[in-house]
């Protein structure tokens, strides 16, 4: 039940880009394609599943030798931002079409402040080590690549709503001063406004 | 001689003559909120339905476009924000409205035909989020001097005298019932209409409001009319199907438009009848929402798990503002898929969100959002409930 | 057998006030006029090759034009006279195309042959039946003009096992083929005695159904009652009153529930074993055999609101529109000439046209349409009504936006462009127009980049 | 290994940003490495030049070169051996730019602009109704839809396609239903050349001023009915033309840019007027402004 509520949670409820605001620069400027949205999505939910995984890891490493939390943000940044390199070369020579679709933004997803989002909140939520809510290091583990995971579903959802959505509107007549980004960011306040919903469940 | 270009006939239906269907379509649940909430509905209908308009002709205006406000869009929009504000908003409430609804809903991605939320409801959000004291579902002027409250005493400035009482959708949040004595009198639901009367008369009224519904639709599919099956339909769910009492004529608080199911029924069948509307996008909702409600668990304050009582489906289903948003809202031809297979969906989906919104969601009230994210998922069920073109589905296996 | 009728998805009925002043009208016989103007394109396929010059003699019945190619027919003369010109005239699609025009000398003599039954027609092989056919420059007389010989061929792999005479003529106003099955139903019928010949195959003549809408039950009648003279095993189906119950995909669907292919994948009748032909041009293959006649003459009915006297007339192709429009008290506010029906219809700048083989109706009507249209409102009437099941407002919304290259995602090639879409749009959406537009210019786009490639082609042979 | 880290971190004790810094460089180190391999085993190869030249391209994505887009052309440049002075936008300095890249000479390409061979106004041409439907010059002549409103068959639609076909504004439509080109703004991609159904746009070079402003293959009476100022293919201009660049085909003349020296005897002997010098129209005509069109300097 509590990984269903994490899980849930981090698709709707605290959808990272909705409701948290976090990630929109990808967010933006990948949605308006749904093949690149969804290929941006996968990229994402992997680069955020991992880095939980990574992150946890090295927090745990952090805490093991005692050099705990004022280290935190500097670490998972260098995690992330290398983790990140090392996909972005393993892609291009994977699926150059992929790469090409994603173009910026793959490296970009170093600095998508979800993916370093997901990890502090990892650490605040599940507070291991700390704090009146504990949880075992091994589930702490498992629930971080959870929320990892689902906050990667939650920004793929958004993703794919989204450009389903500016797939239309190339063909709108939009006033000149709203096309592209500007309206893409109304289109996001009304799908904000719409996620608003979801708040208080779970 | 004049070139024109196939087809050199039309059928003469027009975008105004649509719009102002709707806008007529309303009326009879402008009628109760009227005599529901005094005076006061009308000022904050009139108000919303001029700002909505002069926005609209403002922006238009602006972008050296031709002003089409006689269409009737922006009356539209501007009616629906109004229905689902409360009478006692403040002047500036409606005004902020719909500047959201008209100027961010729907010009900023170019005015009729493109906006992908319902402008209205976009505009609700909005002040739910920027008011909420003004417009939240919590506390309610109630103004029933037909149910023994006495009548509206908020004036034109806003102050509020009256009693305030909580909602039913509110009163209903984390219970599994709601305590009717303390928002009506009488009894909140009666049986239907024929059933009011003594007992034979009312079967033999009822048999002939079944045999009607049936006949109706029958003549309807032979004619490839319309008329027969919306009056069957319409006399059975009206007057043998929809229950009598002050939440089915809104004898209850609530914003201004959604009180009276009977009322936007009534509207409804009209829409229906002058095809301006799906039959099966209402039905998907409501009975969604009916279904959910009857089976969806729900933890009292008491944490125990409940489900499965006919006084909660029946409030779900007509107290609160579900049929606004079932004929009039989740229906707008703009923001609702093309084909019927998506509507379906589309209603299926909304009705869900309504259900998990209201029985384990933050707002009392889920009807806005839950129309909101169907509209946000309109786009991709259009996507995938494309028709295929004619010939050139699978071929079916050789009729026998 | 067919069993019972299907509903094609979609279609609409028109408001048609004029079908009921023309079907009541008898057909009348108009004399040639002094000067016949023969186009050289009346049929889909390659133009016919002119086989006179100016100043020769020709005789009625006699061909002015030979067929340029396998999917053409020739032209014949429908008076005697002498060749006064060769050169062009204006086609009912908008451009130039050739033209003899000959000048009547009111003897109207027969070429060899012309008028005589065919000798031994009932001996004639399919083959034989079928030469006749194109001989006598037949091709469809219901709008398109697909020459008929052609239909009638189906290559080997594609068996055909039945044939439907179309006389639904769903279009408003209209009235041909209804006074063509009232007046001269044993005519249809031989003529269609002859297309099962054609068609035989393996010793088995096809399934035959004659496709009549129900609002035409004196015709349905007039039908019944001939067969009892000509001796044609055929099945008689009173079709659903609706557009576009004509157009030969939905008929196909309706009688028999085979779906044809759509355009994109060049789907035609004879890919799910069906010909369909027009009850007028059964009535000519009747003519052309039993009494010796080309395709000469036509049946077409003159309406419209301008027109104060509606007629279906029976007239010479070649005949020059103006001339048969005089004595119909035409309004002289008429604003609009329409060849063909109100829904399907090309509108003309001028009436200055002659008639076609094709040419099933003139509509000369007052106002015009408005052009003013408005967004589009999603409303999807037009997806509901679309019989090809296509999504009609994103192809507009599109065509709008000057996206011409997504039109073709969105199916436009199968388009039948029967203007259900448009009729019903409350938002008077010109969406016909912007899908004529979008196949033209994907048209363009393709012959351009087949021009393209052959010049690379040369470019490599010529470098090899 | 693990046993000296917690020994650091013990022993650094009031200075904990000892152990940090430690930390920090042995994850440093860890990912350091991990990208060098990871760069080797996965590497692509990928011609600089191509970036190269896709930055000193304009950038429009025009398509004018005929490939799609800016990127496209620089690929075609460096992968398919395409000719470095195709970019009409960026004009000579990114051509030569673009060879240079390439390690190639420029190869000198003249300007164009574009010109558009009709002047059948209102006034001058016949017209045989009026047209209502999609506002689109090709929607005008798609099959059934009449083919235009003019009785000439060759003449300008008027309705704006090439107008609206300009990514650069260099097209504007005139008061008299023509379309005219400001030729500051032209860059010779030829979009409208494209776009114009009817074909009477086409790319000249700059030099070049004496035009034949009609594109009328009607013969003589048919053109004098059709429009005043059509070309009746009288030779005229042919037989009076010093530099034999004038010729005749399907009763309309056309002038041959290389050989056509510009003197404007053509002009004067064109009997329909049809042939116009826009240097002498300039002269003749006083700009009340710098950017107005040259093509209506009437």
């Amino acid at each position: 039940m509590e990984l269903f509520r994490i899980g849930f949670g981090a698709i709707f409820v605290y959808n990272f880009v909705l409701a948290k605001f976090l990630g929109l620069c990808p967010f933006i400027g990948v949605s308006k394609k749904m093949s690149s949205a969804v290929g941006m999505g996968l990229a994402v939910i992997f680069v955020m599943t991992m880095a939980s995984v990574v992150t946890f890891l090295a927090y745990m490493a952090l805490l093991w030798i005692g050099a705990s939390a004022f280290l935190q943000i500097v670490v998972f940044i260098l995690v992330i931002a290398s983790f990140v390199q090392f996909v972005e070369m393993v892609v291009q020579k994977v699926s150059p079409a992929l790469y090409e679709a994603l173009g910026i933004f793959l490296p970009l997803i170093t600095t998508n402040c979800a993916v370093l989002g997901v990890a502090t909140l990892n650490v605040d939520t599940f507070k291991i080590g700390t704090g009146p809510e504990e949880w075992s290091v091994v589930g702490g583990f498992f629930a971080s690549a959870l929320q990892g995971l689902c906050g990667g579903l939650g920004f793929m959802l958004a993703m794919i709503l989204m450009s389903a959505m500016r797939e239309e509107l190339e063909s709108l007549p939009v006033p000149k001063a709203f096309r592209g980004v500007p309206v893409a960011f109304v289109l996001t306040m009304g799908l904000a406004l719409a996620f608003l919903g979801f708040s208080g469940m779970i | 001689m004049t070139v024109t270009v196939s087809p050199h006939r039309r059928d003469g239906d027009t975008v105004p003559l649509i719009m102002w269907t709707v806008a007529l379509a309303l009326f009879p649940a402008f009628a109760v909120g009227l005599y529901v909430f005094g005076w006061r509905a009308g000022y904050v209908t009139a108000l919303s339905v001029i700002f909505c308009v002069a926005t609209e002709a403002i922006i238009q205006k602006l972008r050296g476009l031709r002003v089409t406000v006689s269409d009737g869009s922006a009356v539209v929009t501007g009616l629906l924000l109004a229905f689902v504000l409360p009478a006692t908003v403040s002047w500036y409430v409606p005004l902020v409205g719909a500047i959201v609804a008209i100027g961010v809903g729907k010009q900023a991605f170019g005015g009729l035909g493109a906006n992908f939320f319902n402008p209205a409801l976009l505009g609700r959000a909005f002040l739910q989020f920027a008011f909420p004291t003004q417009v939240s579902m919590a506390k309610w002027p109630i103004v029933a001097g037909v149910t023994g409250y006495g009548r509206l005493a908020c004036d034109v400035a806003g102050s509020v005298d009256a009693v305030t009482r909580a909602t039913p959708m509110a009163l209903l949040q984390g219970k599994p019932g709601v305590p009717w004595s303390s928002i009506v009198d009488g009894s909140p639901f009666g049986p239907p209409m024929v059933w009011l009367l003594p007992g034979a008369i009312a079967w033999v009224l009822f048999a002939v409001l079944v045999i009607g519904a049936v006949v109706g639709v029958y003549v309807s599919v032979r004619t490839e009319g319309r008329l027969a099956a919306v009056v069957g339909i319409g006399a059975l769910l009206l007057f043998g199907v929809m229950p009598t009492g002050d939440i089915s004529f809104g004898m209850i608080p609530g914003c201004i438009g959604e009180t009276s199911a009977w009322a936007l029924l009534l509207g409804g069948l009209a829409l229906v009848y002058y095809r301006l509307i799906n039959w099966r996008l209402p039905a998907a909702y409501l009975v969604t929402v009916g279904v959910l409600a009857a089976f969806l668990p729900m933890k009292t304050a008491g944490g125990e798990w409940v489900a499965l009582q006919w006084g909660r489906v029946m409030t779900h289903v007509l107290a609160g503002g579900l049929f606004l948003g079932a004929f009039f809202m989740i229906t707008d031809m703009v923001t609702s898929p093309l084909t019927s297979k998506g509507q379906v969906a589309f209603g299926i989906l909304a009705g869900v969100m309504v259900a998990l919104i209201r029985i384990y969601g933050g707002y009392p009230e889920g009807v806005c959002y839950s129309i909101l994210i169907a509209n946000a998922a309109r786009p991709l069920i259009d996507k995938y409930t494309r028709p295929v073109v004619f010939g050139r589905r699978p071929p079916k296996a050789a009729a026998a | 057998m067919a069993t019972h009728v299907r509903k094609f998805h979609g279609g609409v009925h028109p408001v048609d006030p004029e079908k009921a002043r023309t079907r009541s009208l008898a057909i009348e016989d108009i004399p040639a006029p002094e000067r016949v103007v023969l186009a050289l394109q009346q049929h889909i396929g390659a133009p016919a090759k002119a086989v006179v010059k100016k100043g020769d003699a020709v005789k009625r019945g006699q061909p002015v034009a030979e067929a340029g190619g396998f999917v053409s027919v020739p032209i014949h003369s429908p008076v005697s006279g002498k060749v006064v010109e060769v050169g062009t005239c204006r086609h009912v699609l908008g451009m130039d195309v050739p033209a003899v025009v000959v000048e009547n000398d009111g003897e109207y003599t027969n070429a060899d042959g012309v008028g005589e039954a065919v000798p031994g027609a009932d001996e004639l092989t399919p083959e034989e039946i079928k030469n006749r056919i194109r001989d006598a420059g037949l091709c469809g007389m219901g709008g398109a003009g697909f020459p008929t010989h052609v239909k009638l061929s189906p290559p080997p792999d594609k068996p055909v096992d039945a044939l439907i005479l179309n006389g639904a003529e769903c279009e408003p106003a209209l009235s041909a083929d209804h006074r063509v099955m009232l007046e001269s139903a044993e005519g249809v019928l031989k003529g269609v005695a002859y297309l099962r010949r054609v068609l035989e195959r393996d010793g088995k003549l096809p399934a035959t159904y004659i496709g009549i809408e129900d609002n035409k039950p004196d015709a349905i009648e007039a039908m019944k009652h001939a067969r009892l003279n000509v001796d044609v095993e055929c099945e008689i189906v009173p079709l659903h009153v609706r557009y576009p119950q004509g157009a030969e995909k939905q008929l196909i669907y309706a009688l028999l529930g085979r779906e044809v292919p759509p355009q994109s994948q060049r789907g035609l009748p004879m890919d799910v074993g069906v010909v369909v032909q027009n009850v007028g041009t059964a009535f000519a293959v009747h003519e052309a055999i039993d009494l010796g006649t080309p395709l000469i003459g036509r049946v077409l009915t003159i309406a419209g609101d301008a027109v104060g006297k509606p007629a279906n007339l029976r007239v010479a192709v070649g005949t020059p529109v103006p001339g048969l429009l005089e004595s119909r008290d035409v309004a002289p506010d008429a604003a609009r000439v329409i060849f063909g029906g109100p829904m399907m219809g090309i509108a003309q700048y001028t009436s200055d046209l002659p008639v076609t083989k094709t040419t099933s109706g003139i509509l000369v009507e007052r106002g015009p349409i408005e052009q003013r249209f408005d967004p589009c409102i999603r409303c999807g009437r037009c997806v509901e009504v679309c019989p090809m099941q296509l999504v009609p407002t994103r192809l507009s919304v599109l065509a709008e936006a000057r996206m011409y290259d997504e039109m073709a995602e969105w199916g436009v090639i199968d388009c039948i462009e029967c203007g259900c879409c448009s009729y019903t749009c409350p938002a008077n959406r010109p969406i016909v127009h912007q899908v004529k537009l979008g196949k033209w210019l994907l048209a363009q786009a393709q012959k351009k980049a087949r021009a393209q490639q052959e010049k690379e082609k040369q470019g490599k042979g010529g470098a090899a | 290994m693990t046993q000296a880290l917690h020994l650091l971190a013990d022993a650094s004790g009031d200075v904990p940003y000892i152990g940090a810094v430690v930390v920090l460089v042995l994850i440093g180190i860890f990912f350091g490495v991990l990208l060098y391999v990871g760069s080797r085993v996965f590497a692509v190869d990928v011609d600089p030049r191509i970036d190269q030249i896709a930055d000193a391209l304009s950038g429009a994505n025009c398509g004018a070169c005929g490939y799609g887009g800016c990127r496209a052309y620089a690929e075609a440049v460096v992968l398919k051996g395409a000719a470095t002075n195709l970019c009409a936008p960026g004009g000579d300095e990114t051509c030569a730019a673009v060879a240079k890249i390439m390690g190639v000479e420029a190869e000198a390409a003249e300007p164009k602009v574009a010109v558009v061979h009709c002047k059948g106004t209102r006034e001058r041409a016949a017209s045989r109704g009026s047209y209502r439907g999609v506002a689109d010059c090709r929607a005008a002549v798609v099959p059934g839809a009449g083919g235009g409103e003019k009785v000439c068959p060759h003449g300008c639609l008027g309705l704006g396609t090439c107008v609206a076909a300009c990514p650069f504004g260099a097209l504007v439509m005139g008061p008299d239903g023509l379309p005219m080109v400001i030729e500051q703004l032209c860059t010779g991609c030829g979009r409208c050349v494209e776009a114009c159904p009817r074909g009477i746009i086409s790319l000249h070079p700059k030099s070049q001023q004496t035009f034949v402003l009609c594109s009328s293959h009607l013969k003589g009476k048919a053109q004098k009915e059709a429009c005043t100022i059509g070309c009746i293919g009288c030779r005229r201009c042919v037989k009076a033309c010093p530099a034999e660049a004038i010729t005749v085909t399907s009763f309309r003349a056309s002038i041959d840019d290389e050989k056509c020296t510009n003197c404007g005897t053509c002009v004067e002997v064109c009997p329909q007027g049809i042939i116009w010098s826009f240097e002498k129209a300039r002269a003749s005509y006083k700009k009340p402004d710098p950017k107005a069109a040259s093509a209506c300097a009437t």
